[in-house]
């Protein structure tokens, strides 16, 4: 049966800490654009912690919540693009195709999650930072758009071991890069298509929702709310 | 060999004609040409008839099937799902449809207008430049009767003109 | 074509954006026989050991074949080598349990980045400019010698390390005592040393304690962020989530006590603001020996919320009380400790255990750095005194008037700016390193690593370094170790003899349990308000501010990048006329920043807090003269009985400077869910 | 009309072909060296990079496409307008289509040069054609861009050739008057036209069904061109109103073009004689109904949004109706009601000046309302962590600032080679005694609009 990778992120064990940010930058080549074109608006984030504060001093609550492609199943950003440079592949992830994309930008728009990232110069490692560089995941050229993949090199990488044993992949074996960095284990990764897996046996749960559930975009990442007792 | 006279207003113009059907010349050998339409005079309505909306109406049907064909054939021939959209998806594909309709209906349109309209020909046609200038010119191609021909014409007050 | 061309057009076609990077003279580069260990394409995972704060995570790191700019034997050239590519927490590591937090995987840019010293350097320019050129390891480690024979007496050797660094500690020990130089003076700028006193006393453990969070159905912490930038934070952050859902049925709680919301106080299921200073009296009253009445008048926590958590502490059994950060950097910071240990002794004190690990007390006194006032001759070991001690310490005065300084820095930073000689160190994926856990874990033991791929700079690992100095001396000195390795290999922080650097444990006379008020720096009429520094989530207390990736991660409370900041209460901003982005004066007795504002709903109205970690004269591109040093404006207030420095205890006044400059720079386009709720239509 | 004579008339329109004056030559110079600037800025920011622009996350369009869909409503004045007026068949129509035309195919060439220029990669715009182009894939149909390049091609062969046959029998009138290789160019552009009767019922017809046809193409593109924007769930874009509201807009923007252009022609090309105080009175008067129909819109788009009360909706509500946008906001409703209504309303005001000054507001008005149908939306989704700011950059100023220089220079030079008012159609226009003509041959005679 094909897979389905889906994510459950707990936002009562999110404590904002941003380790999943480095994370991610780490494995995707994700350029640091610095600071003036930082305070343009321009700092690429794949996934983003958000913060929203509620209340007022003494009596201020605070919410984290990591935001990274919802990978929706009815995807705004996939049917708007003109060149099929961001469509859905067979495993329900939403590809984006650094080669195919002529930079409209419209998949951007159509996001309502803002998940969607431009490369407005070329990205530059000074050297020899570049020795860094993952050489699994390709390096995005000015003009196109690039977004959270669910680390679909780890998911190949992953599969292609399990085929080489002749086994199917086991759950918890594949693990994008925010979530295995995630200490609090608030990044659950997972195939939704398993109902045994974690990730379907935490989608389940009455805590679950999902991010703008009522656009109907289906978003396979299911928010764990946070809980609160006196 | 045609010839022709050139007439200073309509009316004349008419009279030409007139004379020149009174002079057992069938309607569609007489040429009239002028620097504007002559919808007033009853002249100005020869051979009105003309295939044109056909050909339009074919023409937007050709793009049409043209369009339903691109659109399915492309969306099969590599088909990559988006946005939970059926693979053929033919909501988007009629504005497509719409658009190559209307220009096939276009095209067609032009294309009959300068082969029927007998522009853009090379062979040298009856034409006199004074036409430009206000003048309305009636005339016969190669005529049977070149002598009635004539006296008609003249006979509507005009030099005659043959070459 | 030539080869300029193909990497232009390879850029272009995006296939290596990377090379692109890269300036002109590519056709001078001399390509070097690669490695032949390397096997292309297929990664390697290989442990190692992360350096970063004193936690000790162990790492595992993903080595893979790269080409790499390098300079061998004075030629300049690409080699093809192994290299590490991503550092990750290391499941089998009983601290990390295969996490790892953003400062530790940012760690790898330390090891590439563009601005670190690749050779030896001698100063070719004023002290302080930061302009040196490269120098032979030969002639380097000859001048380090003969500084050293040039010594008349080896008291006036002075050495500044940071504490807390595993063996590395013992080397410089050891190296100080066999050379007959006074112990190294280890300086950190918040350091837990009041706590490990109070735990002397209350457990006769002098060492930071491991709380069994994942157990606990409540949780009191004063002042403590343990989930963010205090203590074991990657060991605690794992606790934390299973303690909040991996108890089918049982959701722990936990109660956040402190003037500034952090990290932790916002994952807090309830957040309870105290005047600076008060917490112990608190923790006294909740543990009932404190009349609570009396206590709402010193904390200013409402009488009735008190009951309620003590009453609650008493019923949700295993409980436990967190004490650490501005709560224990007060005057009265050894009360404060006690304090909770009482607390947490009258809760049972099940989850409150001690890693087996050699108790270590740093030097201290309320003057750490006078020594350096009759030193001739200083070595400094990834201390940064110049940026983090109080101005008052004298610091840099004291750097200027020492004839000759040796730094083993890996980057040019504000003391290190300062020497005479740089002797670089290996980055920690280079060399021996290991790290001798102090809590996060019961089962936490000392670990070491080798290095995980070749140098790619012409460094040298700085016990090396120290070993062949020594033995080099006129009077040859033997160190306990052959090299790098049998020193990380070594488990013996106990060869170092600390004894004298402890101060007596706090005289049986007085009760350190009797409140006492904490003294604060500055009269409140002229400085009505409290300054909280506190250690950036990203930077610590600033010894990462020239990593990119963590200048470039947004602050988890404020979303600021590249940027330092004043956090000021919404009212009071409002009062001053000042908005998100104003600059603002802040001002201390010791001097004065102009710092961009950002209105922070999460403090009380008279305290402004201020990120420590921007700011620094020298650090790299990407830190260098970016933003203002909190610390700065710190007075030398210290503890009395412990000297350990009470940063906490400064006090400021703040006047509107001027509009937003652009300076702050916020990834966040918003504070609140929904700005507009209060709207009338 | 019948007051001038037809020689007269002919010598009139073709004087700016005959005749040029050193006014020409610089106003040519002057306009060209913007039109250059403006090209030379394009390539910059195709040098340096796109970042050169304003744009940034989440406001990925700006500039360029307010100016898109600006351009390509302004292109709404021409064929549309002469399409319907054919079709009725107003007599006072003649002096007018032409100059209308044209403003309709240079604006729309303007407006299409937009969303290649705003693409992050220009140089593979080509990929958005129907051709097997990379990896042998064929566009996506289902993306509204796609949809653009197939209603905008049709929409611009359509009005180039619903301009170019009418121009036919004047180029042979030009043909026969000139000579040398003027008489060459213009021959062969006349493609061999005598005048027949045979010829111009062909041509009457032809345009008869041109006209139809390019009518519902005229409302499908601007329709498409709001798709762009109502296919995408961002609050206050996913709206079933965008179709009829951008074409109302664009007829709207459209028709002020059309007076300011037929305004200059009329002073600068002294053709008093032909465009006549009423035919701005008319188009003043359709100005005024497609002013109160935009406020008609925008009411309905308001209210619906602010009754609704949905947070997404209302949070670019607030931004525009009270916030950082609404000094913007409240010129855009000045510009595009307060002063066309004020001016149009009252008689004494609905002079060829008040039109123009109501015109030039509306298109101020109308580029306005495209910036903040863009912007404030994309500044305020639904996520306010992810919520941004724009700044316009001096690329994106000079580059639209070039396009308004391009279209004035378009115009100018076609001006220059082909009689800006339609000769035959002029004189087709006025009709011996009417008792010759049989009935269903009376048209609207000019000036009887109000006797």
């Amino acid at each position: 049966m094909a897979h389905k990778w889906g994510m459950a992120i707990d936002q009562d064990r999110c404590t904002g800490c941003g380790a999943c940010v480095t994370a991610c930058h780490a494995e995707n080549n994700i350029p640091t654009v610095g600071a003036s074109q930082a305070a343009r608006g321009r700092a690429m984030h794949w996934i983003r912690v958000e913060r929203y504060w509620e209340g007022e001093f003494p009596d201020v609550k605070l919410k984290f919540r990591p935001v990274m492609c919802q990978q929706c199943d009815a995807a705004p950003c996939e049917p708007v693009c003109p060149t099929y440079a961001s469509h859905h592949t067979a495993e329900g992830l939403n590809a984006q195709v650094y080669n195919r994309c002529i930079g409209t930008r419209y998949c951007a728009n159509a996001c309502p999650y803002n998940v969607r990232f431009f490369d407005f110069f070329n990205p530059e490692w000074p050297r020899p930072l570049d020795a860094q560089l993952n050489p699994d995941v390709s390096i995005r050229e000015v003009g196109v758009m690039e977004k959270c993949t669910f680390c679909v090199q780890r998911i190949t990488a992953g599969e292609i071991q399990a085929e080489a044993e002749k086994r199917g992949v086991k759950d918890g074996e594949i693990q994008p890069a925010c979530a295995q960095s995630c200490s609090a284990r608030a990044i659950v990764f997972g195939d939704l298509n398993d109902p045994e897996s974690a990730v379907s046996r935490l989608a389940r749960q009455e805590r679950g929702t999902k991010l703008l559930e009522e656009l109907g975009t289906l978003p396979k990442i299911t928010y764990l709310a946070k809980q609160t007792q006196a | 060999m045609s010839v022709y006279g050139l007439y200073d207003n309509g009316d004349a113009a008419q009279l030409a004609v007139d004379a020149l059907r009174a002079s057992g010349v069938t309607e569609d050998a007489i040429t009239v040409i002028s620097a504007e339409p002559m919808e007033d005079y009853e002249f100005g309505n020869i051979n009105r008839r003309s295939r044109l909306w056909y050909i339009a109406s074919a023409g937007g049907a050709a793009g049409c099937a043209g369009a339903a064909w691109l659109t399915r054939f492309t969306e099969v021939a590599w088909p990559l799902p988006t946005g939970n959209m059926p693979i053929v998806a033919w909501w988007p594909n009629l504005i497509v449809v719409f658009e190559m309709t209307m220009l096939g209906a276009i095209l067609s349109t032009v294309a009959a207008l300068v082969v029927t309209g007998g522009l853009a020909r090379r062979r040298p046609a009856l034409y006199d430049p004074a036409v430009s200038s206000g003048k309305i010119l009636v005339g016969v191609e190669a005529p049977r009767d070149r002598a009635a021909v004539e006296r008609a014409l003249i006979s509507a007050g005009s030099p005659v003109v043959s070459r | 074509m030539d080869r300029r061309d193909f990497i232009k057009l390879t850029a272009v076609t995006g296939t290596s954006a990377a090379l692109a990077s890269c300036g002109n003279p590519e056709h001078q580069l001399i390509r070097f026989v690669p490695d032949e260990d390397i096997t292309p394409g297929i990664a390697e995972w290989k442990p190692s050991v992360c350096p970063i704060c004193s936690a000790g995570c162990g790492v595992n790191v993903r080595v893979m074949d790269a080409d790499v700019r390098t300079v061998r034997s004075g030629q300049a050239g690409v080699v093809r080598m192994n290299v590490a590519k991503k550092l990750e927490g290391l499941p089998t590591d009983p601290i990390s349990r295969g996490g790892l937090c953003a400062r530790g995987q940012a760690a790898i840019q330390i090891t590439y980045h563009p601005d670190r010293l690749a050779q030896p350097m001698k100063r070719d320019g004023a002290r302080g400019s930061g302009s040196f050129k490269p120098i032979s390891w030969d002639e380097a480690i000859a001048e380090l010698v003969s500084k050293l024979d040039a010594l008349d007496d080896r008291k006036a050797l002075a050495i500044v390390t940071r504490p807390h660094r595993g063996n590395r500690d013992a080397l410089f020990a050891a190296f100080a005592q066999r050379v007959g130089a006074p112990a190294p003076i280890a300086y950190e700028l918040f350091s837990d040393d009041v706590l490990r006193h109070a735990n002397a006393a209350s457990y006769g453990k002098a060492q930071l304690p491991t709380y069994d969070l994942a157990k606990a159905r409540y949780v009191v912490s004063f002042g403590a962020d343990f989930l963010g930038t205090w203590g074991s934070v990657v060991a605690q952050n794992a606790a934390f989530g299973d303690m909040r859902q991996a108890r089918p049925g049982v959701r722990g709680k936990l109660v956040q006590v402190e003037s500034r919301m952090t990290t932790t106080g916002a994952s807090a299921d309830e957040w309870v603001p105290v005047k600076p200073g008060t917490e112990g009296v608190l923790a006294l009253a909740l543990a009932g020996k404190h009349d609570i009445a009396d206590a709402e008048k010193i904390t200013g926590v409402p009488a009735k919320k008190i009951e309620r958590i003590a009453k609650e502490l008493a019923d949700q059994k295993p409980a436990v009380a967190i004490v650490g950060g501005p709560a224990l950097a007060h005057t009265n910071a050894l009360f404060t400790a006690t304090a909770v240990n009482e607390l947490n002794k009258a809760l049972g004190g099940e989850l409150l255990g001690f890693a087996s690990h050699n108790a270590q007390l740093s030097t201290l006194s309320a003057q750490p750095f006078a020594a350096l006032a009759d030193a001739k001759l200083l070595l400094v070991d990834e201390a940064n005194p110049v940026y983090g001690a109080p101005k008052a310490w004298k610091v840099r005065e004291a750097l200027e008037k020492i004839p000759y300084i040796a730094s083993f820095s890996r980057f040019v930073d504000d003391t290190t700016a300062y020497a005479d000689l740089i002797l670089p160190d290996h980055s920690f994926l280079e060399s021996w390193t290991d790290a001798a856990p102090e809590s996060g874990s019961l089962d936490a033991k000392p670990i070491s690593a080798g290095p995980v791929m070749k140098p790619i700079h012409d460094t040298r690992a700085t016990a090396d370094v120290l070993i062949a100095v020594a033995g080099k001396l006129k009077t040859p000195v033997e160190l306990p170790w052959k090299n790098g390795e049998e020193l990380a290999k070594s488990s013996q922080p106990s060869t170092v003899d600390r004894r004298q650097a402890n101060p007596a444990p706090p005289s049986a006379g007085r009760q350190p349990t009797e409140w006492t008020d904490p003294h604060f720096d500055g009269a409140a009429s002229d400085y009505p308000m409290h300054f909280l520094p506190y250690a950036s989530p990203a930077f610590g207390d600033g010894s990462t501010a020239h990593l990119p990736w963590l200048q470039e991660l947004p602050d988890p409370l404020t979303s600021a990048m590249w940027s330092s900041w004043i956090e000021i209460n919404p009212k009071t901003a409002e009062q001053m006329g000042i908005a998100d982005g104003d600059l603002v004066d802040v001002t201390s007795s010791q001097g004065t920043l102009r710092v961009p504002a950002v209105v922070f709903p999460g403090i009380a109205p008279d305290i402004v807090a201020m990120p420590v970690g921007q700011g620094h004269e020298h650090y790299t591109r990407y830190a260098s003269k970016r933003g203002a040093n909190a610390a700065s404006l710190l007075a030398p207030v210290t503890e009395p009985e412990t000297g350990t420095l009470a940063w906490a205890a400064t006090r400021v006044k703040i006047a509107r400077a001027g509009d937003a400059d652009g300076s702050l720079i916020l990834f966040a386009g918003e504070k609140y869910e929904k700005p507009h709720d209060h709207e009338t239509r | 009309m019948s007051h001038v004579s037809h020689e007269r008339l002919t010598a009139d329109l073709l004087r700016p072909l005959e005749q040029t004056s050193w006014r020409f030559y610089l106003l040519v110079a002057f306009l060209g060296s913007i039109v250059a600037m403006g090209l030379g800025t394009w390539m910059y920011q195709m040098y340096m990079g796109f970042g050169m622009t304003g744009i940034n996350m989440p406001v990925y369009w700006a500039f360029y496409i307010t100016n898109f869909v600006f351009w390509i409503g302004i292109s709404h004045a021409g064929t549309l307008i002469s399409a319907i007026l054919r079709l009725v068949n107003a007599g006072w129509r003649r002096p007018v289509t032409r100059c209308a035309e044209v403003i309709t195919a240079f604006a729309l060439m303007i407006g299409a040069m937009f969303p290649i220029i705003h693409l992050g990669r220009p140089w593979l715009f080509f990929w958005l054609m129907p051709y097997p182009s990379q990896r042998l894939i064929w566009p996506n149909f289902r993306s509204p861009l796609v949809w653009d390049f197939f209603a905008i091609s049709t929409y611009l062969t359509g009005s180039l050739l619903f301009l170019f046959l009418p121009m036919i029998p004047d180029f042979a009138l030009i043909r026969d008057r000139a000579t040398g290789i003027r008489r060459r160019i213009y021959g062969v552009l006349a493609l061999g036209w005598r005048g027949t009767t045979k010829q111009w019922h062909r041509l009457e017809t032809a345009m008869q069904i041109m006209a139809i046809a390019i009518i519902p193409v005229a409302v499908s593109v601007h329709t498409i061109v709001s798709f762009d924007f109502s296919m995408a769930p961002v609050p206050m874009w996913h709206s079933t109103m965008f179709g009829p509201y951008f074409v109302a807009g664009a007829i709207f923007s459209g028709i002020a073009g059309l007076i300011i252009a037929m305004a200059s022609l009329r002073k600068f090309l002294h053709l008093e004689a032909y465009l006549h105080p009423v035919h701005f009175e008319n188009l003043g008067k359709l100005l005024l109904m497609m002013s109160m129909l935009w406020a008609y819109f925008i009411f309905a788009e308001r209210l619906t949004t602010w009754f609704g009360n949905d947070t997404g909706e209302m949070n670019v509500f607030y931004v525009t109706q009270r916030g950082s946008f609404s000094p913007l906001y409240w010129t855009m409703v000045v510009c595009n009601l307060v002063i066309p209504f004020t001016i149009l309303a009252l008689r004494w005001l609905r002079t060829i000046a008040g039109c123009v000054v109501a015109s030039f507001s509306v298109c101020i008005g109308m580029w306005l309302e495209r910036f903040l149908i863009v912007v404030p939306s994309l500044s305020h989704k639904y996520l306010t962590y992810s919520w941004g700011h724009y700044r316009p950059q001096p690329v994106e100023i000079m580059i639209t600032i070039a396009t308004f220089a391009a279209m004035t220079l378009l115009y100018t030079l076609f001006s220059k080679f082909v009689p800006i008012i339609s000769i035959w159609e002029l004189k087709a226009g006025d009709h011996p005694s009417a008792a010759l003509y049989p009935a269903p041959m009376h048209e609207h005679k000019l000036g009887e609009t109000h006797a």
